[in-house]
């Protein structure tokens, strides 16, 4: 392709190669939004198959009591690993890394971020921190046993190679940063004409809050980790009771980090429920400034609770219940968006595709997520279930339903955007079938055991827990059959599926009004914007016409 | 958030125009006028900390420090010029960080 | 999964109370989703209402949930406030954690690996770990709370009902933390006022291994567990790293002592510094004694 | 349509630069802004640290601080505040067009940040003489709190000291900006953003004295 990639006139896709460089290097090198969003998700996907892997040789480990495959200390490293994988590789860069690159600009009207050179360099200090990761399974003491928390003083004497495994999730943390300075800038400055705060696409609303949270959240943790390092290598004593130190400041300094970061998972996705239920049930979206300004309220309050991780550790009691009364505040935002979605479905006229279902599939399985987290947040019940399996019950069904199944809606949503193609909507439909009974299978029993007692971090457990504990390894087969099916019926998509058509979902939002993948620029004129961001007005009147 | 983009006017139009920046340069008198200021909201804490060490000392130092970050940050780091969206997004990150460290104290001060 | 504590009926309200409402809501959701679904796809209802929005609605959907909510807290708020108020009165026993072992202490020195307590009357339980977090787990009476270096954490429980109840360690504690199990044994109180009496007093050294878990991680007959056994210890010549530099000891009286109170300052070369420091968990006396025992050996 | 990197004075590279050069200093200060605040936080979590083991350490903290050279430290902020204040006038100079002028000052600042290094590194030294130092046998074998005292006393004026250096890289690389003319009158922004990092690091250390060496 000669073509100079100069004027405006060019208008070839940006998935093919222009200019001198081509192939790896031409996407090593871009700086092209789109094609960064790919990349993370070439890389994150990669992360996420190992850390299922780790999952499902915990579940087949606990099928029976005993010890099968592994030994108590491997089985330690796998749930560090599966963790900090999961957390800081796959969900926290998960929709915003992905999703936010490509599709902000494009719903904001802009050609590109406004930091691109920051943006890949995002994407390579993600690398870097990753591959310190995987370094740390294989040099030094052995591999990382402390779980994802790293708590002190457990951390601390470790003779496992845990200074590498924070250290990377240091430098992964820098790399979030910058996503969210990105993303803030782009927001304030790059919006299209006419498209003020409150005609912003909710989408954008939700990685705006989310940026925020990155970008004042993930110092203190950072500094924290730090500490942690110096701890081990120096015996400097900030955590440490022996000479001093404090362990439960240790917790304070990373759940304060740690509990906003959940909300930089669950906000992205809670975004893209907001775009698609509008689009399948072709009409307005109801309460678009409560579902707007809850998010806010969700990142702003959710700074405040992070004490409900450490209701047993020995907190001073007036905090325990500070941190009880403001972690119930924090369902209420989050209770105003999932009705506000009901009503969004109400008189609408809703086409049942896979977005929509996986759409629904979030509500259903968070719903079950944050409603147990009413369980933990409630004093005298979490004394009893904290550090059970209930609270692995409830952080799968909020970050696996939750922010996972989100970024399945959006892969769902946006693939044909992406790559021009369309996947096979009747596997996609029988692979959300599969995952549904699957996840809830898997993750079920874990509530129950929870409120058995079963602790969690065991690595063997007494009889009486067997019944759940095998109910929920074969749950865990069912579900990955349709992980595998969905992601074998996507990837197919994207050499064999049937062209998509710019518009395949009616969506109203801007990305939607540029081709099939997007053009290099992502639009052939730069749009404006003269209405909400979910009028169907024309749609409709475009159909009527068709339709005479 | 420039003013004008609360309205919808476009920040395209920003970007490509009025993104420049161009503020009239601050005069050289006022920024070593808040210099000296600055040296001497310092004497004073370290005065107030040699001759009346304890209480006093730290409550001069608590009350006076603030004005001198205030001061720079008004002048030197030119927020005082600045559009109001400057000014709130550095009030909301610095009461974060306070309503945080609050937070902390119910543990710490508390039983 | 019944309670066994006076207080597990108040945590059991709390925790039906949220569930209760719970379902309701998510049963409500689902269903009205669904409803919708059917009702208004696009091949039954093909003409939508735009409805932007309804401040009545809006105000509802959040006053609702806060009072909701508020009822939520002051339900788990009311029962973890008795959970807290230790009665006056209560027996008090003195939990000692370290990797991977508990070990109970009452106040006439008795010492014990399993949880004697009476029916029917208080008893409170004052926290203490030698090395790491751990976390004091009675499923059937509701309690938990952490063993934290460094601080003196404490929890009460009173057991309603005769049995034999698991102790779990519930904050991740290392390779044995799933194995760090005792038992709550909870006998009718004049039971429990004869056991107590017997077997006061001072155990012998070979006990107070037992009681400390330090068989967890040695043993005696030479085979090499977490640590080295105590087989032909004393008088051993030993390579150990003391602050980074390797160098050559004898196991003497004062080296077992260091090893005892300071473990990390001189660890044996190919294990990892992971021995529990046990000041607190060990007085002069049983030193001696535990001293005693490893020069038997 | 896109802002440039906020210290990288060239257009943003890629597809879209070459056909008309688009700036957004506004949308390059928002980010510089923002990075700002993650350095206050960064700090912020130390100076939790800081609040928390004064609040448990009092004596201690007291009495560990006499150890510290008040001379030195006031001296150092006044050394500071000083350079913050040639970095302005290093700012107001190139706005004004006055190149050789703004060097200068920008030179001065340098200066005045070696110079602060210069004392520190004395400061240091003499406690590391003393065995004060992370890791070191004295402060293991000082009471729990004073140890902690020393600890965050290394560690925050540690980290600052890196901010520092850092700050001193940037101003040699803007300076020779500057020379080739990349930085100029028109397009200043550059400069200006090193001065709201250096104001940043001035900022810190405001706080950083009266924290350390005024407390007795
Ligand atoms: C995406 C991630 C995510 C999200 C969104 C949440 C959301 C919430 N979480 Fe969760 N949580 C985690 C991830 C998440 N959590 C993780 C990873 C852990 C464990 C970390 C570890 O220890 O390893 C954890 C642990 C955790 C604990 C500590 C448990 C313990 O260790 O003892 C608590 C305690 O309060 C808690 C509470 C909550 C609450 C109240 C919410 C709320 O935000 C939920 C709000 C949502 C709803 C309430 C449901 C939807 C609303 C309705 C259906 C409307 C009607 C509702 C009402 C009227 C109330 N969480
Ligand atoms: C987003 C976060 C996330 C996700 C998705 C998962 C997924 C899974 N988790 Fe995860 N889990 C955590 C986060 C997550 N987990 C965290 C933070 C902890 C706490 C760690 C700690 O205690 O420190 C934990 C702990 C944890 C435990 C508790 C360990 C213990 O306490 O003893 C268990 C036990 O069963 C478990 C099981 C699983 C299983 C079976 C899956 C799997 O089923 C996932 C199944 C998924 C698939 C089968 C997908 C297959 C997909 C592909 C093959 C390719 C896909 C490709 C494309 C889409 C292109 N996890
Ligand atoms: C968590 C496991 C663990 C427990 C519990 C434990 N130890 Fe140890 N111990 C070790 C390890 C590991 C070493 C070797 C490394 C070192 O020297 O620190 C060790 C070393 C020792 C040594 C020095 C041995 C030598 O070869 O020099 C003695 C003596 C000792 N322990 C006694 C005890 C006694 C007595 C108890 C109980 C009161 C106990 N230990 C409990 C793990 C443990
Ligand atoms: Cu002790 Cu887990
Ligand atoms: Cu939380």
């Amino acid at each position: 392709m000669a073509e100079s990639k100069t004027g405006p006139a060019w208008t070839g896709s940006y998935l093919q190669d222009y200019g001198s460089r081509r192939g790896l290097l031409a996407w090593l090198t871009t700086t092209d939004h789109k094609r960064i969003g790919l990349m993370y998700m070439a890389a994150m996907f990669a992360f996420f198959t190992v850390a299922v892997l780790l999952g499902l040789l915990i579940r087949l480990e606990l099928m029976n009591p005993g010890m099968q495959y592994v030994t108590p200390r491997v089985y330690n490293s796998l749930f560090t690993l599966h963790g900090v994988i999961m957390i800081f590789l796959f969900i926290v860069p998960g929709i915003p890394a992905v999703m936010g690159n490509f599709i902000l600009p494009l719903q904001l009207g802009a050609d590109d971020v406004s930091f691109p050179k920051l943006n890949l360099a995002s994407w390579y200090v993600y690398i870097a921190g990753a591959i310190l990761a995987l370094m740390s399974l294989f040099v030094g003491g052995g591999v990382p046993d402390t779980g994802w928390t790293f708590y002190a003083p457990y951390a601390l004497r470790s003779g496992s190679n845990v200074s590498l495994a924070v250290f990377a999730a240091f430098v992964l943390g820098f790399s979030s940063i910058m996503t969210g300075m990105n993303f803030i800038t782009t927001i304030h400055r790059l919006r299209a004409p006419g498209m003020g705060f409150f005609r912003m696409p909710l989408f954008c609303w939700g990685l705006y809050a989310t940026s925020w949270i990155q970008v004042i959240a993930t110092p203190v943790v950072g500094i924290t980790l730090l500490l942690v390092i110096m701890e081990r290598a120096l015996g400097i004593g900030f955590f440490d009771p022996a000479r001093g130190g404090d362990p439960v400041l240790y917790q304070h300094l990373f759940w304060i980090y740690s509990h906003p970061v959940v909300y930089v998972m669950i906000l992205p996705a809670m975004g893209v429920i907001s775009e698609i239920l509008p689009t399948f049930a072709g009409r307005t979206v109801f309460g678009y400034k409560a579902i707007a300004l809850s998010s806010m309220a969700i990142a702003i309050v959710g700074y405040m609770v992070w004490g409900h991780h450490m209701f047993t550790v020995g907190m001073s009691d007036t905090a325990r219940r500070v941190f009880s009364i403001l972690t119930f505040l924090v369902a209420i935002p989050t209770g105003i968006k999932v009705f506000n979605w009901m009503a969004t479905l109400y008189k609408g006229s809703i086409r049942i595709e896979p977005p929509l279902l996986w759409a629904l599939g979030f509500i259903f399985l968070f719903s079950i997520g944050g409603l147990t987290g009413l369980v933990n947040g409630a004093l005298s019940t979490d004394i009893h279930v904290h550090d059970t399996a209930f609270v692995v019950g409830h952080f799968h069904y909020t970050m696996f339903g939750g922010a996972g199944v989100g970024l399945f809606a959006a892969l769902h949503y946006w693939w044909p955007k992406v790559f021009g193609r369309m996947y096979n909507r009747k596997v996609a439909n029988w692979a959300w079938g599969i995952f549904m009974v699957g996840f809830n299978l898997l993750y079920f029993p874990m509530l129950v055991l929870g409120i058995m007692g079963m602790p969690r971090r065991y690595a063997d457990y007494l009889p009486r827990f067997h019944g759940p504990e095998l109910v929920s390894t074969v749950g865990s087969w069912v579900m990955v059959s349709g992980i595998i099916l969905m992601a074998w019926n996507l990837v197919r998509a994207i050499k064999r599926g049937a062209p998509a058509g710019d518009n395949p979902w009616g969506g109203t939002t801007l990305e939607w009004q540029t081709t099939s993948p997007p053009p290099q620029l992502n639009f052939a004129a730069s749009p404006s914007v003269t209405t909400g961001p979910y009028d169907h007005t024309a749609l409709r009147a475009a159909a009527a016409k068709e339709a005479r | 958030m420039h003013d004008s983009h609360a309205t919808g006017a476009g920040a395209h139009a920003a970007a490509h125009g009025g993104g420049h920046e161009a503020h009239a340069p601050v005069p050289t008198g006022t920024f070593v006028m808040v210099w000296v200021a600055l040296l001497a909201l310092t004497l004073v804490t370290v005065a107030a900390s040699v001759w009346f060490p304890g209480k006093v000392g730290i409550g001069v130092a608590m009350v006076v420090t603030p004005i001198k970050a205030a001061l720079i940050l008004m002048w030197f780091m030119h927020l005082k010029y600045e559009t109001f969206v400057f000014r709130a997004m550095f009030l909301s990150a610095v009461g974060i960080l306070a309503l945080v460290m609050g937070l902390t104290f119910f543990d710490y001060s508390f039983l | 999964m019944t309670g066994a504590s006076s207080f597990s009926g108040m945590v059991d309200k709390t925790f039906w109370m949220i569930l209760g409402s719970s379902v309701i809501m998510l049963l409500g959701i689902t269903v009205t989703m669904i409803l919708f679904m059917v009702k208004y796809r696009r091949s039954r209802h093909p003409n939508p209402s735009d409805i932007e929005g309804s401040a009545t609605l809006e105000t509802l959907w959040t006053v609702l949930p806060t009072v909701l909510v508020m009822v939520m807290f002051y339900y788990g708020w009311a029962g973890f406030k008795v959970m807290r108020e230790t009665p006056k009165g209560a027996i008090p026993v003195t939990v000692q954690a370290r990797m991977w072992s508990w070990s109970f202490k009452y106040e006439n020195g008795k010492q014990t690996t399993e949880l004697y307590v009476p029916v029917g009357r208080p008893v409170a339980v004052n926290l203490e770990s030698a090395d790491v977090i751990h976390s004091f787990f009675v499923p059937a009476f509701r309690v938990k709370e952490d063993c934290m270096p460094g601080r003196k954490n404490h929890a009460w429980f009173q057991a309603e009902r005769e049995g034999v109840y698991d102790i779990l360690c519930a904050e991740y504690c290392g390779d044995k933390h799933s194995a760090m199990l005792a038992k709550v044994v909870a006998v009718p109180a004049d039971t429990f006022d004869v056991w107590l009496e017997r077997g006061g007093g001072r155990p012998t050294g070979a006990k107070l291994l037992q009681l400390k878990g330090c068989v967890a991680c040695h043993s005696s007959d030479g085979s090499k567990l977490v640590g080295p056994s105590y087989k032909g210890l004393f008088g051993k010549k030993e390579r150990v790293i003391t602050n980074g530099v390797e160098r050559e000891i004898t196991v003497d009286e004062e080296y077992i002592r260091r090893s005892l109170l300071q473990p990390k300052a001189d660890v044996v070369v190919g294990y990892q510094p992971q021995m529990p420091e046990m000041g607190n968990q060990l007085d002069e006396e049983d030193i001696q004694l535990i001293i005693d025992y490893i020069k038997r050996q | 349509m896109r802002a440039e990197g906020a210290t990288l004075g060239t257009p943003a590279g890629g597809h879209a630069a070459a056909h008309h050069e688009h700036r957004d200093d506004i949308g390059s200060k928002t980010g510089m802004w923002l990075f700002l605040f993650t350095e206050l936080l960064l700090f912020g979590g130390l100076f939790i640290v800081y609040a928390v083991y004064r609040h448990k350490f009092g004596a201690e903290f007291h009495e560990a601080a006499h150890e510290l050279n008040k001379v030195m430290g006031v001296t150092n902020t006044f050394v500071l505040l000083t350079s913050s204040l040639t970095m302005v006038l290093s700012v107001g100079a190139l706005q004004r067009a006055r190149v050789a002028e703004s060097l200068r000052w920008l030179g001065a600042t340098f200066g005045l940040a070696c110079c602060f290094l210069v004392i520190k590194y004395f400061e240091w030294s003499a406690k590391h003489h003393h065995g004060i130092w992370p890791g070191g046998e004295h402060l293991h074998s000082l009471p729990p709190g004073e140890g902690m005292f020393f600890n965050l006393y290394f560690m925050m004026t540690g980290l600052h000291g890196i901010h520092v250096l850092v700050g001193m890289g940037v101003m040699g690389a803007i300076a020779a900006r500057i020379r080739s003319g990349h930085v100029s009158a028109s397009r200043y922004a550059a400069l200006e953003f090193t001065g709201l990092y250096w104001h940043l690091v001035d900022l810190v250390w405001i706080f950083l004295l009266p924290l350390f060496y005024l407390t007795n």
